[in-house]
């Protein structure tokens, strides 16, 4: 929290986002740690090879973080730490949405993969967790799309100058996202 | 201190102020509306629901306790089933025993004192116009008002609600119906509730914090804030943290129900001469889950009774609380120990005998702030003019009960005694005092303190104080006896008690059945007050109690935007400063000008 | 007019008729009988330790033995359901309820055969508390607790099914509802001997059926006089 | 009002404190070596405890009694020095108190969960399931029959999934629904559940332990007085909890081995 306190005027949006990502942060702490534990409960861990398609959803997410942050660079503000729409900045957001929805497209094609190997939810301890954790990270993100989207109308429906709590809460969410998608890549790559 | 007089610019800060300045018809303005003040008074309808369902249940509990052979008249009618010719089966019993706890813990002890005086009260005494969020603020009770109605909805279900109790200790809470009936469909419902819940109470617990640091008015700085404020902000920091633990352990219990998975549910089980297909499940694994979030939830529901106390106490003893900062070091002492504890709940469970007494250190060391906690309010005792309003005696009732019911703990917290009192009543009559009672009386004490400021009436303080006497004597004949139960090794969670040594504590089940029944007559009273002042009630004038915090300085009940367009007067007081000569008497509201010098 | 009949037949059943076969007899109608018995060596059965329920446990002044292999003398093997299983021209389905005890922590009788739809009534006449399971795989299955002093627990069954009963507070007790279609039905005693009545004159099928040792069926023709049928189990130590 | 209040109180405290000390509701006379030290245990800290209940109450129904409101303008007295002697007592009393308790306590429970086993304890396998206990003796050959969960039959009463046919061990294995141990000799159970979590309690002993499906826990204790007791399981475990127990006899060695005698399968 200590950020806020040096971000003058306090907008309750970050800081809402900041709590928000607290919390997500702890849910997937709780199941990391119900995933080790589980991994020592039995010898019955199967071992399988990641769908190599997920490393390339990983660029796809790490461009959209990419274009979020060019989207942001190109868009106006006022000392009053308002901000104004220009065209650039809308084609950015649009192309972080496309790579949003792009990368969670990638992600039900790795989940068809595994299930065409016969790896299903619960067919053994390590498939059910790579789904757990793909599957709301998945969740987790299509928020993030929606706030983006969200976003994306409001900058071409007004082009006059807006508050720009809803841009910083929804790019600091979405690269927490991307971060979150990159510790999740680490644990699975270490684990599966 | 940064200036935090801002108020919201965000998009929900203006939706906020539209929705307060303009509530467009009876939907938006009563039922979907985004008014903190509004939602308050739905958590506490939908806690006072659940409560009344909730006692109702532990009535036919203690009955069939009380008085095993004994028809209870209208219950076939209710449970055709489960209850035929008014005898209890057993599984009734322990379904009763899961929806109670499940209502109490859950939908009364964390939505009312937190959830329901929070959203009502803190925006009020920290002079800002809304929550931060109004509309998850909304989200946040409608997704806990579903999760109540899932709840519910056991009941009706073939098989009835669940039998696993409110900690629904896996497996008999995963492998289904081969456990037993209500363990099929009605612990479904029972995970669903409880997920949504844990959903609900994030979006909340998100808006409590946001808003005491974003939205506090000029001058309002962290040493000004009132105790009660403090008290709901740490639980909220508590209740994020914990229900995102809660969350996760539900999705995997759901998981393993419905979609075969294995995740608590070990190889081999045989259930009802069926072997399970499962395999390599951890047990433990729930066990570690639920109770990181299951012993920082007792927390969540004393804490706010703590701020409540500590706020309401030193208006009707006219004099400051002792070491404000002092208290506030212990709340957050507290919360930040409440989650070094949760394996004193698994002494028993089969884990590493050197981590239960790694655990019982902590537990032991968490009474020492809730001492201090408690001496402090004797402090503040001392020296007083107390005036017994209702509310100041509950406050006093919650420091009895509260230390009545945490010296019990003591036990508890030694693994080498809690190897014999474990699965007893002693358990059971420690956490109805700790967390039933004394959150109660904290919730009770709130109630007749600001219904005035909710409905712009008076609760009628006659009965009131009946209220009060009779509660105070009735809880201890209910939950004393427990521990002696207990000390003779009666075993709880049963339905009835044939094993022989057994016997010689059935007079005392029938003594503590009677004081129940006679007990939960006496909420009656409460219940009528509450009805009956709503719309007979004496008007109630901006500040009936003199008391100094921001709600106060605002008429009764308060204006959709609270403090108007110009937004809460800037503060430049203490939350307590009573005992001193003030404008309107011996004590100077926190919104009042800075000259008067505290005594 | 069978039905008929069966009203006046109140007696037997009260007389506690061991099989809903004999609740059949029509007039003019051939019977089959027959003996069941065994070859190889069936299991030893066990005596039951009821210590659990001392309630019980005084009801029986020598142990209960366990009742999943009942034999007699020259290997009569008992508790065997035969019916007609195909042949069959139908008949009402018998409507006096069948009556299942539960007496001293032991399910009397230990099969209770049934028709399709006809009334079942559990009773519990010990002072403490079972819980009757049927583990119905076709039929819905339920689960419920007679407490001592609970009225009977009436049901029925819709399709036909052999059911495994048992009661979770007293692990030992298992008996059996067998569903038929048919209300041509017996169980062999425990001298291995069984009547069915009221069998028009036909060709029919007859299947055995044992809760430890499976099926086995045969034809048998009803003529005139009484046909009749011997069933020969494969019994198996363990 | 303020009156009543701190007489409620007085009343309330005296009365169940009486109680306590009356000993009218206590726990059963203890058989085992290790409830000794647990019943010292149990007595330092009702007397500590007790000590802290009876002084707040009193203290609290003191201050309430004699400062309620007056007509008179008395003003308000802080308590003498403010909030730091709470905190040092506090601290200072209960903070000894824990010390010691945990101390004492910590030794009382390794001696229960972290001492070995005698390694001439006699061994029983001990089953816990929807809603009986079984135990399990290994028979002449001292050895125990693998338990195979596919071959469990409660209906032929193979509660343990023994494979008789093709396992030799498993054919003398004794199983009994009543725990018969002898006396003053040292036993050994392992705990494990066929289907759902279990405990496995009896007040007498001063040892409770749970049954976790999936784990096999060792306990155990040696019992000093010929008795007969009941073990009750202190574990939800569904409709028949409440009825879920066996009896545990304990009795001479020579009367234990003629047991066995009579439960070795012909």
């Amino acid at each position: 929290m200590a950020i806020l306190k040096l971000a003058q005027p306090p907008s309750p949006a970050r800081t809402g986002v900041w709590i928000g990502i607290a919390a997500v942060t702890m849910s997937f702490a709780a199941y990391t740690s119900a995933l080790v534990v589980r991994q020592a409960a039995a010898p019955d861990w199967q071992h399988f090879r990641l769908p190599p398609i997920l490393y390339l959803n990983t660029l796809v997410l790490l461009a959209s973080s990419g274009t979020l942050v060019r989207a942001r660079q190109s868009i106006l503000r006022d000392p009053a730490g308002r901000i104004a729409s220009t065209p650039q900045a809308v084609t950015w957001l649009a192309a972080t949405l496309g790579l949003g929805i792009l990368f969670i497209a990638g992600q039900v094609i790795a989940w068809r993969d595994l299930a065409s190997q016969g790896l299903f939810l619960s067919t053994n301890p390590s498939s059910s967790f790579f789904y757990v954790f793909t599957g709301l990270h998945a969740i987790h993100l299509l928020g993030g799309v929606l706030a983006a989207g969200y976003l994306l109308g409001r900058l071409r429906r007004s082009p006059g100058w807006t508050n720009s709590g809803a841009l910083e809460a929804t790019s600091l969410y979405w690269h927490f996202m991307d971060l979150l998608w990159l510790y999740l890549l680490i644990l699975l790559s270490l684990v599966f | 201190m940064p200036d935090m007089s801002a108020a919201p610019a965000v998009p929900s800060g203006e939706s906020a102020r539209r929705a307060a300045h303009a509530p467009r018809g009876f939907l938006r303005k009563q039922v979907f509306s985004l008014d903190h003040k509004v939602i308050g008074k739905q958590y506490l309808d939908l806690a006072l629901a659940a409560v009344v369902t909730g006692m109702v249940l532990s009535w036919l509990m203690r009955f069939h306790l009380g008085f095993p052979d004994t028809a209870i008249p209208g219950l076939e009618k209710l449970a055709p089933n489960a209850a035929a010719g008014g005898i209890m089966t057993p599984e009734l019993y322990l379904s009763l025993m899961t929806m109670h706890g499940t209502l109490m813990v859950f939908f009364v002890l964390t939505t009312a004192p937190f959830a329901g005086f929070g959203n009502f009260v803190l925006p009020l005494q920290i002079g800002a116009e809304d929550m931060a969020f109004p509309r998850f603020n909304m989200m946040s009770f409608w997704v806990t008002f579903v999760a109540f109605l899932v709840l519910i909805a056991a009941f009706f279900v073939p098989q009835g609600p669940p039998l696993s109790g409110w900690t629904a200790y896996a497996p008999l809470s995963a492998i289904g119906k081969d456990a037993g009936p209500g363990q099929g469909t009605g612990q479904t419902l029972w995970v669903i509730s409880i997920a949504l819940f844990c959903v609900g109470q994030l979006l909340g617990s998100l808006n409590f914090i946001a808003t005491t640091l974003d939205l506090r008015t000029r001058g309002m700085t962290f040493s000004r804030l009132p105790f009660s404020t403090w008290a709901w902000f740490i639980t909220a920091v508590m209740a994020l943290i914990a229900f995102s633990v809660l969350l996760p352990a539900c999705v995997l219990l759901l998981l393993d129900r419905v979609a075969g998975t294995s995740f608590f549910i070990p190889a081999g089980l045989v259930a009802s001469d069926r072997l399970q297909p499962h395999a390599g499940g951890s047990p433990l694994l729930w066990q570690h889950l639920f109770w990181f979030f299951g012993h920082p939830e007792v927390y969540i529901a004393i804490l706010p009774g703590f701020g409540i106390i500590s706020q309401i106490l030193p208006v009707f003893a006219r004099k400051p609380l002792l070491g404000p900062r002092v208290f506030v070091a212990c709340l957050i002492a507290i919360a930040f120990l409440s989650y070094t504890v949760w394996g004193h709940h698994m002494f028993l469970s089969g884990m590493n005998p050197v981590s239960a007494t790694l655990f019982s250190v902590p537990t032991l060391i968490i009474t020492i702030p809730a001492t201090i906690v408690t001496l402090l309010w004797i402090g503040t005792v001392y020296g007083a003019r107390l005036r017994f309003t209702t509310a100041a005696l509950f406050c006093l009732g919650f420091i009895s009960v509260f230390v009545t019911g945490g010296i019990s703990g003591f036990f508890l917290a030694q693994p080498s005694i809690d190897t014999y009192l474990h699965g007893t009543y002693f358990v059971v009559g420690h956490f109805h005092f700790v967390m039933g009672v004394a959150a109660m009386f904290g919730i009770f004490a709130g109630a007749y303190f600001w219904f005035p400021k909710m409905y712009g009436r008076m609760l009628d303080e006659r009965l009131g104080k009946l209220h009060f006497v009779l509660t105070l004597i009735g809880v201890y004949c209910i939950f004393m006896p427990m521990h002696w139960l207990g000390l003779a090794g009666n075993v709880r969670r049963y339905s009835a008690f044939t094993d022989e040594y057994m016997q010689g504590s059935l007079p005392l089940h029938r003594f503590i059945t009677i004081a129940a029944l006679f007990t939960g007559a006496a909420q009656l009273i409460f219940f009528f007050n509450l009805i009956w002042s709503r719309w007979r009630g004496s008007p109630a004038p901006a500040n009936p109690w003199q008391a100094t915090t921001l709600e106060w300085s605002v008429s009764s009940p308060p204006p959709p935007d609270n403090f108007g367009r110009a937004g809460a007067p800037p503060v430049s007081h203490g939350p307590d400063e009573y005992g001193v000569a003030g404008p309107g008497g011996d004590y100077v509201m926190q919104a009042a000008p800075p000259q008067p010098a505290t005594a | 007019m069978a039905r008929k009949f069966v009203f006046s037949l109140p007696i037997l059943v009260l007389a506690g008729a061991a099989t809903i076969g004999l609740a059949h007899p029509a007039k003019h109608a051939g019977t089959i009988s027959g003996h069941v018995t065994f070859t190889g060596t069936p299991p030893k059965m066990k005596p039951i330790d009821m210590a659990k329920e001392p309630s019980c446990a005084k009801q029986h002044s020598t142990p209960l033995l366990n009742e999943s292999v009942v034999t007699g003398p020259n290997n009569a093997l008992g508790n065997v359901v035969i019916y007609v299983s195909a042949g069959d021209q139908g008949g009402a389905a018998a409507t006096q309820p069948v009556r299942y005890d539960q007496k001293g922590c032991e399910y009397i009788p230990h099969v209770a055969v049934m028709d399709v739809g006809q009334p079942l009534e559990i009773y519990n006449n010990d002072q403490t508390s079972h819980n009757i399971h049927p583990l119905a795989k076709v039929n819905p299955e339920w689960n419920k607790s007679q407490p001592p002093g609970a009225p009977p627990i009436k049901t029925a069954y819709a399709k036909p099914e052999f059911i495994a009963v048992k009661c979770n507070v007293h692990p030992w007790m298992h008996g059996y509802f067998a569903v038929l279609k048919t209300p041509h039905h017996a169980v062999s005693g425990q001298d291995g001997s069984y009547t069915l009545e009221g069998l028009p004159p036909g060709k029919y099928t007859l299947t055995a059926w044992h809760e430890r040792f499976g099926t086995q069926t045969q034809d048998v023709t009803v003529g005139e006089k009484a046909a009749t049928a011997d069933f020969v189990m494969k019994a198996t130590p363990y | 009002m303020g009156k009543l209040f701190a007489a409620i109180v007085v009343v309330v405290t005296l009365v169940s404190t009486a109680v306590f000390l009356s000993h009218a509701w206590w726990m059963p006379a203890d058989i085992s070596v290790l409830g000794v030290g647990i019943d010292r245990q149990m007595t330092e800290t009702m007397i500590s405890s007790g000590v802290l209940f009876v002084i707040s109450q009193l203290v609290l129904a003191a201050f309430v009694w004699r400062y309620s409101e007056r007509g008179d303008g008395r003003p308000i007295r802080i308590f003498p020095g403010g909030a730091a002697p709470m905190v040092v007592g506090a601290t200072l009393l209960v903070g000894a108190e824990i010390a010691v308790l945990s101390l004492v306590g910590s030794k009382v429970w390794g001696g229960i969960f972290l001492s070995r086993p005698d390694p001439h304890a006699l061994q029983v396998d001990v089953q816990a399931e929807q809603f009986a206990f079984y135990f399990r003796y290994p028979g002449r050959d001292g050895r125990f029959g693998t338990a195979h969960p596919e071959l469990v039959d409660d209906a032929s009463e193979n509660f343990f999934g023994l494979d008789p046919a093709n396992d030799t061990t498993a054919r003398d294995d004794i199983v009994s629904a009543s725990l018969v141990i002898p006396v003053n000799r040292p036993v050994l159970l392992s705990l494990h559940a066929k289907d759902v979590g279990h405990s496995f309690y009896v007040p007498a002993l001063r040892i409770q332990q749970d049954f976790v499906p999936g784990l096999v826990i060792p306990i155990h204790f040696t019992a000093t007085k010929i008795t007969k007791q009941e073990i009750v399981c202190t574990q939800l475990c569904g409709l028949g909890h409440y009825n879920m127990r066996a009896f545990m006899e304990v009795m001479p060695e020579k009367q234990f081995e003629q047991w066995l005698e009579e439960q070795a399968p012909q």
